[in-house]
């Protein structure tokens, strides 16, 4: 049984990851952020129930699509907005951006622009957890489209063989830019090759966050008992085109129709979830109202921490390559 | 005459060789919508056969290029330099060594379109310039174009050459503009720019100035300011950096006695510092200052539009070291 | 029913490789090879009964393990020969050596030294019978280490995505120089991945060279009618350790035991091939003896061959780099 | 003192950091047999725990060291240099650039021994010598021992760095001897070589030649021949490239006025064509002659016996060079 706190949490958790990214789009569209922008909405129960079923010194990696793991595992939004925004006081001093918000202090281990490339470094985290004998997991998302990467496929064997703690989430939203998976993945599901590793691969809706965290729940039990790894496929889509920063890709092609789009519009996360809570009594809409309503604020302040933080330096520019500044030839 | 952006000018040597030549196929991500203009028009022109979009396996596509090209194809394959690194089996132990290591048995006509999208604020992991790594692999030949009608006539040259190539297309220079000749106006009928042949973007007697894609821009500009300043530099653009056309280059130092290099590529074992290295090699007698190169700092590309454009080669950095040769 | 000269044609093939790499050890051992040498004696019943399955303008492509796959397609000993010592008659004027095979007018692409790294290249040649409606194949060799390369798992994906003329063929010899293949491999069969791409896999014992040859034939029909790609899997043994070149791999850390090399002899498939042809009255026991001699001096033939063979001149050194020499910086 | 091969004082300082710290471990193919040699011991001493045989994934295995060490293990990869290419995107994507990326945040505490099979008959795929690409792509230290007692220095150095290290150990030194001190006989009881710090490793007056890897060993020869001719060279081994000390070589130049450079990379983008570049920018009124280039000729890595040989910096070519400087 899921604690109400924790259905709550993920309503929190799920609004706050919309309102961020609408607030991007807007920024975005105003000219005020620079560089690639790939969004989260549509996508949220996925990172959400995954997130919630964590604990808080489990590890998380992710890719360009960035936003919402951060946000989902529990990140400071001020920190994230200001990162967005190229400034001192984002996650990364300004140096990653959007696509490479981290949070090392709370298991955040950072978001990859290179797809399947954060795969083998979340495996290689639950390497650690095994050869420390400790029990953290580690969880990892990728694309529908990443997962034709033979990194995927290095490090599910690795996994597998070593059984490591280790959870593969594959945000199946059914396009790699234009591309549907259908034309990229030669199998009906990327669960399906869970097979192939002799782990279990597990189908979930990924618009259902409450499916999410109980197929999540099952990989982490299976990987804290030293059983291995496993394979989850969320099911979702995303609402915008692949990137805001890239106005050329935007519906280019037709490659999606705008009755699909409804037809997903038709079953928001946040909206199933709301109903669920109201259905359990688990909040009443006065409440929810109310949570809205403070995410939306808690947005609105992350804008203007972000907008007032400076931007770094010049002389920052060579900090943080090494540990210690070094003499090149 | 035609006023083209460089982006169009590459959209239409590939137009021109797909139609010239059936087994010129075009092969990428996405490049049947054209996510990023160079594909424009072809998968409505040359249908499903002849363009294909790929899954997200950029080694897995690239090896199969280099497969179908050992047995009558001529690929065209649409790539960031950035995602090359997954894809560095293939066009290192494949497409780089293949024929040396089979005794000339293989014939590779491989073109790989490798786009920099540097200085956008795409952080590290999308602004990759890795064409000084395919200058030190042998092998491969390094087509680096800056103007329109280069871009075109280098690109035709690339699918028709027989050998691989990895034309490294500047992100910043997709829409610069630049007069291309139409086929009509050119001898005979086409736009091929051969090989290790530099261009002479500029005369000049004081300082010779050697620039590498998007630094030819800024070269010009420089210049402009520099004149009124009375100095006048000589620009080139070596165009390809394998083949490589020293020639050309330690000829304009013999005349003005200096030398600036401006390559947007990390600075440490960058096209500059070898071509530096050639030139005091070769040219040392001639020079009567020490060369300066001007290259990207020895640090990875921060996101912050605060921060990235710190990075790279400006026109004042440019200005400064033609001055700092001629101190 | 396969008809007797092919049954004929596998044992002779068989034979020339395995008295091609005793020879090679031999010489080998007397010091008149350099550099690395991988042999497949134990294994010639996957590499022949691929191989005689295929038409001669099908395409193969290989590995490391290198001498087997292209005397199996009907390669020239002599210039095989002569190619490992280095000479100017061999397949690749010296310039490529024991690891790199190759002989283009008969179908033979390649071997290949980095593992895995042939497969997208067979993969490719398929994509060209596809695209130029041509009704060619290809097939890959590549080991049980080598599978779990994400080269693999990509070229499987994009061959069953576009269903290219392409079969797989794991020569599954149980190691990966001293590692087993079940510490390297989490599932059961590599095979068993077929799965994974939607495609049929084929567990086959290597030993048997005419199963070997139906699996392949079956691939074969497939592969030309348009269905796409085939992945088999021959279980098969090498007999000598990894590399002669490498004396400090032979047997180090017990990686295999004496019974279980010894098991293996037992089902040697060059005899099992004789028993079969005799059993079923395809060649008598003269006529086999005949085979063998005739191939024994073959084989005396080719190293005659690349001993008289001179080496290759200083000037050749820039040959062959580019289809015409060029100049660098 | 003892007298160690390179590979046995390489093995010595492995045991060494294992033994001091349990969060080193060490990994690759077929470590616990010790097929190449450098962890002989290692498995029986500290087990499948801290010994870790890997399956044929290099992208795979080299990610999961790097995202151990994000999270508190010292790992030690043992590879080839030729097996890197398809682990790049590890290699570059997240080793060299996620520290930068997150602003710090990263703390990658990865060594990577990366052997190098050049000129033992292993033809294209198996010779790959990559430390240029790993000095024009930021992040990485890049490690070039020769001598065993700086072997085991800079592994153990390598081993304790909190950055990430690649060790580019020349498979043509494994079997050269040499002196290394015993802790005993060391003031802080072990032995650690600082990066950045180069070896004088024979003074001279008439010709600064510097060498990487198995060239010090050319050049050391080369040296006793000139020596007869009354010519005298002061060698400089870097000993790291990334950090690189300039000043070493910049003031032997001062001293000498002639550069030779000798290096068994390809010769275009090498290090050599770097550290030209570098000293005659900063040092080129001390040159009293073009300085030399020794280096590999640019071409793969043919496997035949009767080529290999010509394409590697040799004795006598160090020899014709430091002469030509001299003419
Ligand atoms: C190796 C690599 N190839 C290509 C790209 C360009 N690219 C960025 S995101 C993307 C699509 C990713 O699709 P998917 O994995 O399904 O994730 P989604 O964007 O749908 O969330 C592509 C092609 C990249 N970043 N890295
Ligand atoms: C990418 C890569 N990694 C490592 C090696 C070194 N190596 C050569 S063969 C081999 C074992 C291959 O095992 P398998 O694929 O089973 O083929 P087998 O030798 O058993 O025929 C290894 C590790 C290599 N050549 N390429
Ligand atoms: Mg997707
Ligand atoms: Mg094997």
């Amino acid at each position: 049984m899921i604690p109400r706190e924790k259905h709550i949490l993920m309503l929190q958790r799920m609004m706050r990851i919309r309102f961020f990214e609408n607030k991007l789009i807007e920024c975005q569209k105003a000219g005020e952020i620079v560089g690639a922008l790939h969004t989260y909405t549509g996508e949220e129960g996925v990172a959400v129930g995954a997130c919630v079923a964590l604990n808080d010194d489990d590890y998380i990696a992710g890719n360009h699509r960035s936003h919402g793991h951060p946000i989902a595992k529990g990140g400071d939004i001020n920190k994230a907005m200001a990162e967005i925004f190229g400034k001192e006081d984002g996650y990364c001093k300004g140096k990653g951006g959007s696509m490479h918000l981290a949070d090392f202090s709370i298991g955040i281990l950072g978001e990859s622009g290179i797809v399947a490339s954060s795969v083998p470094v979340a495996t290689g985290a639950a390497l650690t957890s095994k050869l420390q004998k400790k029990d953290f997991v580690s969880l990892v998302f990728f694309g529908d489209g990443a997962s034709n990467q033979g990194a995927c496929h290095e490090s599910m064997n690795l996994a597998a063989l070593w059984k490591l703690p280790v959870i593969f989430v594959c945000e199946n939203n059914q396009f790699a830019v234009t591309t549907s998976y259908k034309d990229s993945v030669s199998v009906d599901h990327v669960s399906d090759r869970a097979s192939a590793y002799g782990i279990p691969g597990v189908l979930v809706d990924g618009q259902d966050v409450v499916a999410m965290y109980e197929a999540t729940e099952q990989a982490v039990i299976r990987a804290r008992s030293g059983e291995g790894p496993t394979l989850i496929e969320g099911l979702t889509y995303r609402y915008e085109d692949h990137s805001l920063g890239l106005a050329n890709v935007r519906r280019d092609g037709n490659y999606r129709t705008d009755e699909e789009l409804n037809d997903w519009l038709n079953r928001d996360p946040i909206e199933i979830h709301k109903k669920f809570l109201l259905s359990q009594k688990f909040a009443t809409k006065e409440e929810i109202d109310k949570m809205e309503n403070d995410e939306i604020i808690a947005v609105d302040e992350a804008l203007e921490f972000a907008r007032k933080s400076p931007y770094p330096d010049a002389k920052q520019l060579f900090d943080d390559l090494y540990t210690d500044p070094i003499n090149f030839a | 005459m035609k006023n083209l952006m460089q982006v169009e000018a590459i959209n239409e040597a590939i137009h021109e060789e797909m139609e010239k030549d059936e087994a010129v196929y075009y092969m990428g991500e996405d490049v049947r919508a054209s996510i990023y203009g160079a594909s424009k028009d072809l998968f409505n022109k040359y249908g499903e056969n002849r363009v294909l979009d790929t899954p997200l396996s950029e080694n897995g596509f690239i090896g199969a290029a280099v497969g179908s090209s050992l047995v009558g194809m001529r690929p065209v394959v649409e790539t960031l330099t950035s995602f090359m690194w997954v894809a560095m089996d293939q066009l290192v132990s494949q497409l780089a060594k293949m024929k040396y290591m089979f005794g000339g048995q293989a014939s590779l006509p491989v073109t790989i379109k490798a786009d920099m999208y540097y200085n956008g604020s795409m952080a590290a992991h999308h602004s990759d310039r890795s064409y000084p790594f395919f200058m030190n692999m042998p092998g491969i030949k390094v087509i680096v174009p800056t103007f329109p009608e280069d871009a075109k006539g280098l690109m035709k040259t690339a699918i028709r050459d027989n050998d691989p190539c990895i034309v490294f297309v500047d992100g910043n220079l997709g829409g610069l503009k630049g007069d291309v000749p139409e086929n009509s106006e050119i001898e005979n009928g086409e736009l091929l720019i051969p090989f290790g042949k530099a261009r002479v973007v500029k005369e000049g007697t004081d300082c010779t100035v050697v620039g590498i894609v998007n630094s030819n821009v800024h070269a010009l500009s420089a210049s402009e300011k520099l004149e009124k300043e009375g100095i006048s530099i000589e620009i080139i653009d070596p165009r390809t950096l394998v083949p490589f056309d020293k020639e050309t280059i330690l000829k304009s130092v013999e005349k003005t006695g200096r030398l600036v290099v401006v390559d947007p590529a990390h600075k440490v074992c960058s096209a500059a510092s070898e071509i530096i290295s050639v030139v005091t090699e070769e040219g040392f007698w001639n020079l009567q200052a020490p060369p300066v190169k001007v290259a990207s700092e020895q640090v990875h590309i921060p996101f912050s539009p605060a921060l990235e454009p710190l990075i790279y080669p400006t026109e004042e950095k440019i200005i400064e070291a033609v001055k700092k040769t001629l101190e």
